[in-house]
């Protein structure tokens, strides 16, 4: 515990005199600049592994670590997302009982525009992410509301982002609203905010232990992080969303995790897309 | 390779609860699955059980497994043999509760080549038997399972 | 004599150490060491390393103290919560603090609150540190 | 014909048929508990599987428990065309079984 604590300590001493560098990419809403960010840390992963191509990254640890990539790509083969996909497509295409369907509430009928989401809502004056809208479309239908961590919703989602690979993710913080830009920069501070027993941040594991063992845990870099959702995790032998990833690593570091869709994962999910823009779709995804 | 007498009983105790008959009878034409072998708790009995005796080491087998699993639940397993005349191969993990996974049945014509995936509970040794000609002969590798620390 | 050699070594190793001559250092660290009732000095001063929740418990074991410490730390629980940085087991300490209430172990029920209390008291210090400094941590 | 529970890409290549299946099965191991009762959940899965192509078997297994949720398997076999249909038959412990087809693309 002590030499954890030290140890934390001289982090944070060495991120002080990293400070004065790193201030141009903005902590404040006078100073953010998400464009910055963005190239601040592609350069990161750059330079933390030369070897690895930036468009790798939508394949999370498997840019950088070659053993468990060999591992992956057998699963790859015939990944174990492939029903749920079918189903997903089964289920998207199931007209609801008033005879509409999820395709009548969304532009191009719901094909190929995974890569735009989540998205600011200026009406709404929040970030709006895909299986939100997917709930959203069933009830202004008149039917239930899916539960958000797996099962039907994640196989939607994972219908929609299959129909949407290859495109390349383009998430837009429009200047207009300066809420866009809060709601970003609130996502951001999430994600660099350490929490929890075990006093981690998203970024202590995801930036700084990317490829570091936690036990016998290869923590996934942050660039293209949100890029394979939803994904099948041999871990949960099931098909779960991006929330309920988020919900996952929120108990890992021994934080009562906040709700699917809560405001703050909205804005992190905004932030850690919006760090993905140039590089593509490629939900579903599998993961150990 | 005769049935035994447990899994005919167990045959027709549930092909009887379904259809009778029409269940019955492909799994008659099937090779028999041999309820010693797969029931056998440690890996000698299992493997003398399906293939009556044991393998002696062959680099003409070839065993693509991971070092360490990235999750023992689907370990990612290809058995493969240059050798000609294979009529089967099989798949043990000495460490599971029963260490017979998977016996192939390799017609003429189908390559000696065979994927799979597979359950670990634990760090173990994973071998694969190949049966050519009336031979046995095998392959054998170390594949550790860890435990994550990313539960969540 | 001693202590000049002691400050040498902490110059000659900061700045890693630097903000290790804190009160709160000085405490963490002892705490650390030592667990909780023990002293130590620092500026002169003696000082003993019980959180503060811990003394809080030392009352007598009886049901009116126990309810009343459980009661402190569901509120202190509920202000983390609002600020989302509730801890993980937080929320089933205070259910078994109250299971000991219900089953007369008041001196279990008292230790669960002052650690349910603690966890509250650790997280809301995070989300005020979070608010400061959380821009410490983004890379180069 | 009832939705089967095999997904089969076969692949016509060369003088060669690749075949990658997989078959959406919980695999039971019959050694889980249930973790509301604390009770073994009893085994199933698939115990045989045989690929017959023009009426000649070109795969065959036996499988324990120790193989993964939805099996998985890939292996190649000499002849085959695309359009060919290739023949899939399934037994479980609980001595369920289905014949189930697909065509090689």
């Amino acid at each position: 515990m002590k030499i954890i604590k030290t140890l934390a300590l001289g982090l944070t001493v060495a991120a002080v005199t990293q400070m004065t560098h790193a201030a141009d990419t903005g902590f404040d809403m006078q100073t953010v600049d998400p464009e910055a960010d963005r190239i601040a840390l592609q350069k990161y992963f750059k330079s933390r592994f030369p070897e690895s191509d930036i468009a790798d990254y939508v394949n999370g640890i498997y840019a950088v670590d070659a053993g468990s990539r060999e591992q992956w790509e057998e699963l790859e083969e015939f990944p174990p997302y492939e029903f749920d996909v079918e189903k997903g497509e089964e289920l998207f295409n199931t007209a609801f009982a008033n005879g509409k369907g999820y395709a009548d509430c969304f532009e191009n009928g719901g094909v190929g525009i995974r890569q735009n989401f989540p998205y600011w809502s200026k009406e709404e004056g929040t970030v709006k992410t895909l299986e939100q809208e997917i709930n959203e479309c069933r009830v202004s239908n008149g039917e239930e509301p899916l539960k958000w961590g797996k099962g039907a919703i994640a196989q939607i989602s994972a219908y929609m982002a299959w129909t949407s690979r290859d495109k390349v993710f383009d998430i837009k913080i429009p200047a207009d609203d300066e809420r866009a830009k809060a709601a970003y920069l609130e996502g951001k501070k999430f994600f660099y905010a350490k929490r929890g027993q075990l006093n981690l941040s998203c970024a202590n594991c995801h930036v700084q232990g990317t490829n570091i063992a936690i036990r016998a845990d290869l923590p996934s870099p942050q660039l293209g992080h949100v890029t394979h959702f939803p994904v099948f995790r041999s871990k949960w032998g099931s098909l779960g969303t991006l929330h309920r990833r988020y919900s996952g690593c929120h108990k890992d570091s021994r934080s009562k995790p906040l709700k699917p869709q809560a405001e703050e994962f909205r804005n992190l999910e905004y932030f850690q897309s919006y760090m993905s823009n140039g590089l593509v779709a490629n939900g579903p995804g599998s993961r150990k | 390779m005769s049935m035994n007498r447990r899994s005919v009983v167990k045959a027709i105790a549930a092909g009887g609860a379904l259809v009778g008959a029409s269940v019955l009878m492909p799994r008659i034409a099937m090779a028999a699955w041999t309820t010693k072998a797969f029931e056998a708790e440690d890996q000698a009995t299992a493997m003398n059980e399906l293939l009556g005796g044991a393998a002696e080491e062959s680099a003409e087998v070839t065993l693509k497994a991971p070092d360490i699993a990235e999750n023992g639940a689907v370990v990612p397993v290809t058995v493969s043999s240059s050798m000609a005349g294979v009529e089967s191969m099989s798949i043990f993990v000495e460490n599971n509760p029963n260490p017979l996974v998977a016996e192939f049945l390799i017609p003429a014509g189908t390559d000696a080549d065979v994927s799979t995936r597979l359950r670990m509970g634990k760090t173990s040794k994973v071998t694969a038997v190949v049966k050519a000609n009336g031979k046995l002969y095998s392959a054998s590798k170390e594949v550790k399972v860890t435990i994550g620390g990313c539960g969540g | 004599m001693k202590k000049g050699l002691i400050i040498a070594a902490a110059l000659a190793m900061a700045p890693t150490l630097a903000t290790a001559t804190s009160f709160q250092e000085a405490f963490e660290s002892n705490r650390a060491m030592h667990g909780n009732d023990h002293v130590f000095e620092w500026k002169g001063g003696k000082y003993h390393t019980n959180h503060e929740e811990e003394m809080e418990a030392r009352v007598k074991a009886t049901k009116a103290n126990a309810a009343d410490l459980l009661a402190k730390a569901k509120a202190k629980n509920a202000e983390v919560a609002k600020l989302g940085f509730e801890w993980k087991l937080t929320g089933d300490i205070l259910k078994d603090a109250q299971k000991a209430i219900d089953e007369a172990d008041y001196q279990k029920a008292l230790n669960l609150a002052a650690q349910a209390k603690y966890h509250a008291r650790i997280g809301i210090q995070q989300y005020h540190y979070a608010q400061k400094n959380w821009h410490l941590s983004v890379p180069e | 014909m009832a939705k089967g529970i095999l997904k089969v890409k076969a692949k016509a290549s060369g003088d060669k048929t690749k075949v990658k299946l997989m078959a959406k099965h919980i695999m039971e191991s019959g050694q889980r508990k249930d973790k509301k009762t604390g009770e073994l959940i009893p085994a199933k899965f698939l115990q045989e599987l045989k690929v017959m192509h023009g009426g000649k078997e070109v795969f065959a297994a036996n499988l324990g428990t120790a193989i993964s949720k939805n099996p998985y398997f890939a292996f190649n076999f000499a002849g085959g065309a695309k359009g060919d249909e290739l023949t899939m038959t399934w037994v479980e412990n609980s001595g369920a079984t289905s014949t189930e087809t697909a065509k090689v693309k």
